[in-house]
């Protein structure tokens, strides 16, 4: 079972809070050959969403052209100080993986 | 000259040097015994690369700047080392040239191991201006014929400066890629078409 | 030899025009850089501020700095001094290569935790020497703990105790190994490194003597490595130019490399580490 | 997105119901998002596909739109791009790489809260144009610019 860290920041500056998502993930094309010259299956992300307070405010479709370990950077209205941000993801193999994070000052 | 009495006129130079040699000789030691501990061969690459020749000996303990009197009596030792083609054309390809400029493949403990290789020109040198991906360590060479004039002197300089730059500035940046056997004598032969062929890029 | 030295004389002539007429291509002033470069740095930058992969592996560290492994089954964080006192991580990174007494020896960061894995935790040098750096799939434990480290000293002065006359006497061997040209292309450090305003293709080369050059040398690293997705050390990047160099391959966490670190990274003293890089 | 649809969306929740929707041509597929993730959309494999199956074949050039990225690119596997909407109403944003094998690189859908303003790093196979659309009160905007992508040198 692989790990897929990751990383979420939240930084509230005037009304607008600015959300910083860094996702461990191969984000695998399907194009690229191993060492023997095998094709490596696609793995990527297709879906990631951001909660606030577990109710979601952002969802992203995503395609192989995101870069491998990718990083998302948003920015959210109607945040406080202490409140709950969650990022959720799902790959075209089925992986999840998810995080969370309080928002700070920025 | 011989090989003999190339080797005895560096042994003299480098003793008139060592004679002159400055506090800082003795880190330079320092510095020398900890490479020769700490590097180690791998893939081609061997260890004993880490040894300096006569020619780095003398440019290492000058700072790159040899007493002129030194250097060119050196120059002109490594320039009648240049093998010049044996036929007298010096212009090749040019097309094949471009590729050789481009590659910087060769000599690197990941590099198999072999010939050819490439000649790492635009590592260090604007050359054709369709490639904007060029260092400029060395001078700009764009043009470079069309600058200079196509003319059998200025052939031969190219194909002895790309031999051995160091027949023309002792302790010169560019590699001596004819000298060390890093080029052949058709791969330097396209390269001086590449830069003197009024057909080339470069000059158009 | 007769032709030769006609030879000599008319090409030794021809040069002086030559080189009347050799300008640096794309005339960079020295201390300038091209707008190619600075959009680079700009958008680097951009990358480093707004969310680098380097923290992945620094949360990574982090766990393995705090853990209790190893065959001894200790933990770094109550064991290894990296010169600030045992576990003491902040501003660790910045002040070293330092002289560690117990070791008798000028270490750099990555060098000090090596030493602390197998003298603390039980370690076997050769293990972890055997494949030090990153590739596909594949970090090394001692990378991650090095990102860690060097993360807790970001926005800190570097600070290399050139004072103490062990760190001093590395140095000054470090500024002869900067300069030693050898192998089959006659290259030095300093061949690419020694000069401002250059560039081999499109990266800049800084000049590892000036404070400025050995900053922008020093700084980003460890750093996420865009090509291939890994995360690398100055350890790593020292070693990679030896490869480019055309030398012979250095030993991980040798004297030669310390002694490098130990001369750019005290030239850049007094300037501020940014933090976990992002390279090309 | 507007305000009867996502009503609509809201009481029908489920996807089933959503997609005889759309079959049955009683909503266009420009807002049914929620849970999906296109196939058709995602492997497009130019540019007017890809813009026909995001419904956005119409769309027209904005200056409200500002799409940053690099004019040149130091590492085509990792290039970043933001974009942010100054179109009132803005529910999506869709980011498209010409060049690319599959042009769309992704979507993102903004509901409750969320600023159109997003960032993220994108692989280029080769220098290209990037394309931003917004999907705003129902109709497609577009704008767009090119990033190189340069040959590399020895590396960091």
């Amino acid at each position: 079972m692989a790990s897929y860290p990751i990383r979420i920041r939240a930084l509230l500056k005037g009304d607008v809070t600015s959300i910083t998502a860094i996702v461990s993930h191969p984000m695998e094309t399907g194009l690229r050959k191993d060492d023997a010259g095998k094709t490596i299956p696609p793995q990527y992300i297709q879906v990631l969403t951001v909660e606030l307070n577990g109710k979601k405010v952002m969802e992203s479709h995503l395609n192989t052209a995101v870069s491998t370990n990718p990083v998302f950077n948003f920015k959210i209205k109607g945040a406080k100080l202490g409140d709950k941000i969650v990022v959720n993801w799902v790959d075209n193999t089925g992986e999840k993986g998810s995080g969370e994070t309080t928002v700070i000052p920025g | 000259m011989n090989n003999i009495s190339r080797i005895s006129l560096l042994a003299a130079a480098l003793l008139t040097l060592v004679a002159a040699a400055h506090a800082d000789g003795d880190y330079r030691a320092q510095a020398l015994s900890m490479m020769k501990q700490d590097f180690v061969t791998k893939g081609q690459a061997s260890a004993d690369r880490i040894s300096e020749d006569g020619l780095q000996a003398i440019c290492n303990r000058t700072g790159n700047k040899p007493p002129p009197e030194i250097a060119h009596r050196l120059e002109a030792d490594q320039l009648a080392g240049v093998k010049l083609p044996a036929d007298g054309k010096l212009l090749g390809d040019w097309k094949s040239g471009e590729q050789i400029a481009q590659s910087g493949r060769g000599f690197t403990w990941t590099d198999a191991p072999g010939l050819p290789v490439g000649g790492n020109c635009y590592n260090c040198h604007q050359i054709a201006p369709k490639e904007t991906s060029f260092g400029t360590v060395g001078p700009s060479l764009f043009q470079f014929g069309k600058l200079r004039g196509n003319t059998a002197e200025m052939q031969k300089y190219v194909y002895s400066k790309i031999y051995n730059a160091k027949s023309f500035n002792l302790c010169s940046a560019m590699p001596r890629f004819g000298h060390i056997g890093a080029l052949t004598e058709k791969q330097i032969k396209d390269l001086v078409g590449l830069l003197m062929d009024p057909e080339s890029p470069v000059n158009k | 030899m007769k032709y030769r030295i006609a030879m000599a004389a008319i090409l030794a002539l021809t040069m002086q025009a030559a080189s009347a007429q050799d300008k640096p291509a794309a005339a960079v002033p020295a201390g300038q850089k091209d707008a190619t470069t600075l959009e680079f740095e700009k958008f680097r930058t951009q990358m480093e501020q707004e969310g680098n992969p380097a923290e992945l592996f620094e949360l990574q560290g982090e766990e393995f700095w705090k853990a209790k492994r190893g065959p001894k089954n200790v933990a770094l964080t109550a064991s290894c001094d990296l010169g600030l006192g045992v576990g003491v991580v902040k501003g660790a990174y910045v002040q070293m290569p330092r002289y560690f007494a117990d070791a008798g020896k000028v270490m750099d960061a990555e060098r000090r935790i090596v030493w602390c894995m197998v003298e603390k935790q039980g370690y076997k040098f050769d293990d972890l020497a055997r494949r030090p750096f990153a590739g596909d799939n594949y970090t090394p434990e001692q990378t991650s703990l090095v990102t860690y480290v060097a993360a807790q000293s970001a926005n800190m002065k570097f600070a290399v105790p050139l004072k103490d006359p062990h760190v001093r006497e590395v140095y000054e061997i470090g500024k002869e190994v900067v300069a030693y040209r050898a192998g089959p292309y006659d290259f030095s450090c300093n061949t690419c490194h020694g000069a401002d305003g250059k560039r081999i293709r499109m990266q800049n080369l800084p000049n590892l003597g000036t404070p400025q050059g050995a900053l922008s040398a020093v700084l980003g690293w460890p750093g996420y490595r865009m090509t291939g997705s890994v995360m690398l050390t100055h350890q790593w990047r020292m070693s990679d130019c030896f490869r480019q160099q055309r030398f012979p391959q250095p030993k991980y966490a040798s004297d030669t490399i310390t002694a490098l670190l130990t001369y750019m990274t005290a030239n850049a003293n007094g300037h501020m580490y940014k933090g976990l890089g992002i390279k090309r | 997105m507007n305000v009867t649809r996502r009503n609509i969306l809201k009481h029908l929740g489920t996807g089933g119901a959503l997609a005889a929707l759309v079959v049955s041509g009683l909503m266009r597929p420009i807002a049914a998002f929620a849970g999906q993730w296109s196939k058709p959309s995602f492997e497009s494999k130019d540019m007017a596909a890809a813009m026909k199956n995001l419904d956005a074949a119409a769309a027209v050039d904005s200056k409200d739109i500002v799409l940053t990225a690099p004019a040149i690119a130091e590492n085509g596997a990792v290039v970043p791009v933001s974009v942010v909407s100054n179109i009132p109403n803005t529910t999506r944003i869709s980011i498209l790489v010409e060049k690319n094998p599959f042009p769309l690189a992704g979507s993102f859908e903004m509901t409750e809260g969320a600023l159109p303003d997003v960032g993220v790093r994108l692989k280029f196979s080769q220098t290209s144009n990037v394309r931003a659309v917004v999907f705003a009160g129902g109709k497609a905007y577009m704008t767009q610019k090119e990033v190189k992508v340069t040959a590399g040198g020895c590396g960091g």
